[in-house]
């Protein structure tokens, strides 16, 4: 993203590019999941996010971009996947409120609620090896480099860099929330399923022909 | 991949029909995939339902009928089912007296299961659920997701169903439904693993001469891998660590030597004869049992075995009628 | 070969032990390898035994006990049992009214039950014989082994089982065991081969991407080869051949999906949602059904369909209380 | 055999060399009943050979040797083979009769009348593709080599040769009797495991040591 502020446009692409993102990267998600998990996380991420793509254009503010996101995930992903990334974009969605776009900072606001959303429902802390080892340092990121005002794109870059720091060192840990966790000692030496994904929401937010 | 389907996105939607037309137990409602008893238990009564994954059948659906389960959820290959379906079932099968949820505990399936109950107490539906975690293959602690549920699920959604059928209340049936979950242990090996249809190969390879012990039921690998053993010795891999986590003796127990989806029931068969020679001689006395494959994991080759450390009430509860595709006596 | 066995030798009588002690319907004697319903038929009525190589369960000794069969003799791997144990079981399950022989038509079975027969009649007691030979896939003709006996054996043992317990007259039920046998048809289809546990590997190799048309259910290949379809063109193969064989239209239909082993029950309901629809569209009306493992080829992967044309007094002995380890309802 | 008897030590050493090649050919024998059958032509004929020596020193003569032969390979073999085997030693039994020897003519009686039995049993013709097809042109030239008066070596020789002839010709042949007619078509093209079997009965005639 170029400009400071997102649209709702530009904010039913990112999720548009997620989808995208995803499809592309189905069958990896899944070899990931394989290993340590039940091989199901790229159809599971790839059926959902197909299904909110065809959503966008129905909304007329984020809130509604957000909660609709939200919803058609949990309502069509199942497993663990779809109610914690449910829950990411319905908190969204609530946080965002009844706008047409987001400032930085009132972006960042809205994505940590719905990471607050998602621990909660989760139960889950740092180094678990979850999804949430990519998105809490990448939202640390975000914040840190808009606080010292360095302005949106360059968050957006210093927060995938950090999604992608988070989920490269989940490759060590030994699982302790979700399904991995059941391998114990095994689940070690794995990149997580759930990280992987969470970064391409982060990769997502730039635009590539921009 | 070597499967009777059409198309892997299509495999639960065409069994889901095959279901419908064989089963005169159960109606389904395709749109969200819940499965109904087709005459549904007198208005008054608790009513009961599960769900989770597609791929381990005959559960939850083959267990939907007189005397078990009023609904259960189908959700996609080993992926649990959404809130939206449990409310949906949640609603339809409440006749006023509450409903039991029966969860097996994955982190999908407790996170749908709770999201869906939030929705139904919304709507002023008593609900109450109740989980299964007895998979001793997995260590339990406070820091982690806890134990798998396995096995048990089925013996507890026979009792419970029982117990719903004579008239408890919802208390009732929950504390006999928590009693025997907090009863049960299960224990689960490998001789191959698992395909799921979008995923199209085996989950993880398993060698010629190699088995897994400590599996669950969706393909994942166990808690480690050794070379094949004979029957003896695997059935001591899995009753030893189910004694030494609950004590069996002095009560009545129920015993299932269940298989994965792909093993014959000549090796289950023998698999229980290895199994009761064991327990006998730990003092074990099962009074009750199951042979067959109820709890799958697609076209594994393994087995599990699950004990039940049951009580008077729970073997009068077993023995009471029941009518589903997957459990029938008494009529 | 992987496998759930202590060693090749011993997989029956292990797997033997297994079976009396998870069945209490029936009791075992080990050195005759004869599975007999642990309380007797009351004296005076018409007992009847099947029996053939193992490997099929739970064929024929899952179908031991109440309203189905006396005794089930248990041959050697997907070998006939031998004329001495038929006597036995012949000898001990007659009460004077005669005995009934269930065979299926395979060339050892048949020598083996003729035997069994000669030396019964020698002894006195009456006896009667009905051949199943059901399987389209083979051609009659006068100069071969004739069609081989599948599918339909566990129809007929159900259906006469509950003529015997009813008290008709030797006679009586050998019309009714002869009516199923010629109103009975059966096609089956492979994905793989099974492994017999003293062979080792494979009876057959069956590529990635291939199946087998037209087979039996001891691991011989089939009547051709030819590469995966979808379970929709896999049903037609299976319907097709049957319906050209022998008119299924006005009459009520008995249909069985049946399962090799290996194949999980996901895909057993598939087949039977694909079965009913071609059958619907067909004209014919299936008014029972069975969908599971009943007849199985060790761990083979594949299925097999048969059609029952049945008429009301087929309806009502299938409908009569059942109580063995394989099929049970009524009781 | 060399000399122009044999006798009850002979006929029970036939059997014993009969197990033996039976062992030592089993998988052989399962790899042909593999193609064509059902994979347990070695180890039903191995089972019940090893049998039959258990019980070779009871007979005291002929008729009872062949007759507990073929009652356990009756009682062990089961399948095909097993009345099809069993009804050829009883009925060679009968034929023989309570003696201590046999020449050759009396030996080739003695085998008539059991083959006669066993294709009775199994109600089979010549060209069925099965043991029948070794046996019968086997029992012709011992036949034939006797009525030449060329003694009872030289008969063997010539039964053997014709037994391995009958067994080869098997190969092309349709199969229309017993598991392997079931294939149609597809049975051509393989040697008949009973066939092949039948053939080491011939061969245990000769005694390697001899
Ligand atoms: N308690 C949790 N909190 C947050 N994320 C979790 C939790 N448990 C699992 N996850 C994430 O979910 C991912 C697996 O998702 P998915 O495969 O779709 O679901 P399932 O495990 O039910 O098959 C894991 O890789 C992990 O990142
Ligand atoms: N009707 C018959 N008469 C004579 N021999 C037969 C007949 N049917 C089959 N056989 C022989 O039996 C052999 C197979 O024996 P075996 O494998 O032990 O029995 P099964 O076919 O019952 O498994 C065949 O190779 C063939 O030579
Ligand atoms: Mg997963
Ligand atoms: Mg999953
Ligand atoms: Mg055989
Ligand atoms: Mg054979």
């Amino acid at each position: 993203m170029s400009a400071d502020e997102l649209t709702l446009d530009q904010l039913a692409d990112w999720l548009r590019r997620f989808a995208e993102l995803i499809a592309a990267n189905k069958d990896y998600l899944t070899d990931l999941d394989s290993a340590i998990g039940d091989a199901d996380h790229g159809a599971n991420m790839a059926r959902g996010t197909a299904a909110v793509v065809t959503h966008l254009d129905d909304a007329t503010t984020v809130d509604a971009l957000f909660k609709k996101a939200g919803m058609t995930l949990v309502g069509t992903v199942g497993g663990t996947s779809g109610p914690l990334y449910g829950t990411l974009f319905m908190k969204m969605g609530m946080s965002a409120g009844s706008v047409t776009e987001l400032d930085g900072p009132a972006f960042a606001r809205a994505f940590r609620a719905g990471l607050d959303g998602l621990i909660a429902r989760g139960r889950t802390e740092l180094n678990d090896k979850t999804m949430v080892d990519a998105m809490a340092p990448a939202l640390d990121a975000l914040d840190a480099v808009l606080a010292a005002g360095s302005g949106l794109p360059a968050a957006i870059a210093a927060a995938q860099a950090a999604a992608a720091a988070g989920r490269d060192a989940t490759t060590p840990l030994v699982a302790r929330k979700g399904r991995a966790s059941y391998l114990g000692e095994r689940s070690a030496g794995h990149m997580d399923p759930g990280a992987t994904s969470a970064t391409l929401l982060f990769d997502a937010l730039t635009d590539p022909a921009a | 991949m070597k499967k009777l389907i059409n198309s892997p996105d299509d495999v639960i939607t065409d069994a889901l029909k095959g279901i419908e037309a064989s089963d005169g137990n159960v109606r389904v409602d395709h749109e969200n995939r819940v499965i109904y008893r087709s005459a549904p238990k007198e208005a008054g009564k608790v009513a009961i339902i599960s769900g989770g994954g597609s791929g381990h059948e005959p559960m939850h659906g083959g267990f939907v009928g007189y005397g078990m389960l009023d609904a259960a959820c189908a959700g996609q290959m080993f992926t649990s089912p959404t809130p939206d379906q449990m409310l949906a079932a949640t609603t339809t099968v409440d006749s006023g007296a509450g409903v039991l949820h029966i969860v097996k505990n994955y982190t999908g399936d407790v996170m749908n299961f709770e999201m869906a109950a939030e929705l139904a107490a919304d709507a002023g539906i008593e609900v109450t659920t109740v989980l299964v975690e007895d998979d001793v293959a997995v260590q339990d602690s406070l820091y982690t997701a806890g134990r798998r549920g396995v096995g048990t699920t089925v013996l507890l959604e026979k009792i419970v169903g029982a117990a719903a059928e004579e008239g408890m209340t919802l208390a009732e049936v929950t504390a006999v439904a928590q009693r025997v979950s907090d009863n049960g242990r299960s224990m689960g090996m490998a001789l191959t693993s698992c395909t799921v249809p979008a995923a199209g190969r085996p989950t993880f390879d398993l060698p010629e001469g190699e088995m897994e012990i400590g599996i669950g039921i969706h393909g994942e690998p166990g808690r480690h891998r050794e070379p094949i053993a004979d029957a003896k010795s695997i059935a001591k891999q899995l009753v030893d660590p189910i004694l030494a986590d609950l004590d069996f003796t002095g009560a009545p127990v129920i015993a299932m030597v269940n298989g994965m989806g792909g093993t014959p029931l000549i090796e289950l068969y023998l698999m229980y004869g290895e199994v009761i020679e064991l327990l006998g001689a730990a003092g074990v006395t099962v009074e009750r049992n199951l042979v067959g494959n109820y709890i799958t994991s697609l076209d594994m080759a393994g087995c599990s075995l699950t004990l039940l450390r049951a009580d008077d009430e729970m073997i009068r509860l077993w023995d009471s009628p029941v009518q589903t595709a997957g459990l029938r006596w008494g009529r």
